[in-house]
């Protein structure tokens, strides 16, 4: 099955950035392909490669970096909301796309589902 | 349908609005602080019985085992990541934010 | 686009967007506006359902410019001209609130959450904002 | 003490539990979406006359205007962000988040 | 520092932490703890209230290894060792919940919501996480 | 009067930001001081100079940062925070300081009031 995510939090702030991860580990572990994770208002500041959290906390931004890298999952901030908070090419995590809402309709319509984790 | 609610029946209305749209035979899984409304002997057990009585009602393991809810009413299916994605398989998602 | 025969049409699909907060206190309901207009461009099966506090959206006589942030209520007049027509208004979020449908800027249906329920039952998207 | 509260009693707990820990003579502010509590005729209008039996309640204008709500509860005065201001100058504040 | 008196040590404020969110959803409790933990060090007199959802921060058995998130419940029992030892828990957020003393992982005061509410009256400073 | 803001959100994604920056204006025009904005949780996200929105809406960093220039208030992000969120030296505008939690406690100690707004 082809599963895509919406993502609507910022990290660390909300759970939804560390459920939307599980979920995706999860899925792809039961051989789904999970095609694309879009983050939407404040999910956006997911890909931040200036984030640096405390040693012995994960470290959300690299963790979608290597869902990216390892199982090819696309990470891609709508160019609209990044735009508004500070999320540009300049401190973006290499695993990750800026682009724009269109994309998140092609998402829709190509998987067999659309599952939004948020606030 | 699968629906998921994460906030905490106490602090926000997700629950009582989305038990309204239920259908029939639609599947209700507490994630997050959602987990909150299926622990045992709170003022949501009513609620959850009624509930049960056309839906089937989860909530994931993780999220409750990280809030320390050891007890979950009766009925209430428990599930962990693994079973969440089935669920996913299942069904199209509406995650009540 | 009119109707949709979804058997010749495999990849039209059926996207529900559910307005569930106030406007203003929080920005989802504008970027949840924003998505829509965007969507209308890909000639999908879209609707839009406004539950709790979502009704807020469409109330009238909202005048943003004391609290400094740009006003939108007007964009859901412009709906129509991009083809969604499908909008639905929860009856009971309304009489809750002391709202009738004259109180709402645009023409939308009011429902019972159960008739709204079962037009989500068949969506293929559900996206909440 | 001022209390303000920012979010819709639809939506929220804090109109709901905010007022169990009033004091007499405490003042009360609606802002942001906590407005719509104080919008006449909806559903928390008797809470809105209870709470006024021993406090002020105060809602501020520019969240109003920007919520269409013209017509607010009998006895809510209505401020604006000067007003804010000296409502802050008379109370310490205890904002409900 | 035990008692404190006002009169001649004006820069000592009342300074209460109001607790209002379930822990792990969002992190406003953390880093609330967090805050408490710095603010302790300015001898400061310091309490912390937990109403509403913010009493589950106090459950027991939390074991958070499953989601990915640290754990910080264990850290409000080292709130003594730094002198802060006002621990008030509303009495009616615990009932409704279905929880009792017992269920708590450190010693507190359960109080009605009159009497915190007595108490806020009394502060300075009222930060809410 | 002195007068100290603590601010939890984010810019945009909650009213909070708007209403701090409205309340902090009318008390200057009422002659108070403010003395400090300090930013929590997600409101260090508040003082990126990369935001871009769109030209006919407010640029709420800018605002801050005129805020500070014109009124000397001073605006301070929280270090673990801004950590967490990847807000750093590199993309904070001129009129904003990262600091710690101690500087907060001087600020709840050292004004008449402290006024919160949040989510």
């Amino acid at each position: 099955m082809k599963i895509g995510i919406l993502l609507k939090e910022g990290p660390y702030n909300h759970q939804a950035s560390d459920s939307a991860y599980k979920f995706a580990e999860a899925a792809i572990k039961k051989g789904h392909t999970v095609d694309a994770v879009f983050l939407y208002n404040d999910g956006v500041s997911n890909v931040t490669k200036l984030m640096d959290p405390p040693q012995d906390d994960r470290n959300i931004a690299a963790r979608w970096d290597a869902l990216h890298k390892q199982h090819g999952v696309e990470i891609l901030a709508c160019i609209a909301a990044s735009k508004r908070r500070g999320i540009s090419d300049e401190v973006l995590i290499e695993g990750a796309s800026i682009t724009g809402l269109g994309t998140l309709t092609d998402i829709a319509i190509r998987n067999d589902r659309l599952i939004t984790f948020g606030d | 349908m699968l629906h998921t609610i994460n906030k905490s029946p106490f602090a926000s209305d997700s629950l009582e609005t989305c038990r309204r749209f239920l259908q029939p035979g639609d599947s209700v899984l507490f994630i997050e602080d959602g987990v909150y409304a299926v622990q045992a002997g709170n003022k949501f057990a009513s609620l959850i019985e009624t509930i049960q009585k056309n839906n089937s009602v989860l909530a994931l393991h993780p999220d409750l085992g990280a809030r320390g809810i050891t007890v979950v009413a009766d009925g209430v299916r428990v599930v962990d990541y693994e079973g969440f994605v089935e669920l996913v398989e299942e069904h199209q998602v509406n995650s009540w934010l | 686009m009119g109707n949709i025969d979804v058997g010749e049409n495999i990849n039209i699909k059926k996207i529900m967007h559910v307005m569930r907060h106030a406007p203003h206190g929080t920005i989802y309901t504008y970027e949840g506006l924003e998505m829509i207009l965007i969507m209308a461009a890909y000639e999908q099966d879209l609707s839009v359902a406004f539950i709790g506090d979502g009704v807020y959206a469409l109330k009238k006589d909202q005048n943003t410019a004391a609290i400094g942030i740009k006003g939108f209520a007007k964009t859901f007049m412009a709906l129509d001209g991009y083809d969604v027509e499908k909008l639905y208004v929860d009856q009971l979020s309304l009489e809750e609130r002391g709202l009738t449908e004259d109180d709402l800027l645009v023409k939308v249906e009011v429902l019972g959450s159960g008739e709204i329920g079962k037009l989500m039952n068949e969506q293929d998207v559900v996206i909440h904002h």
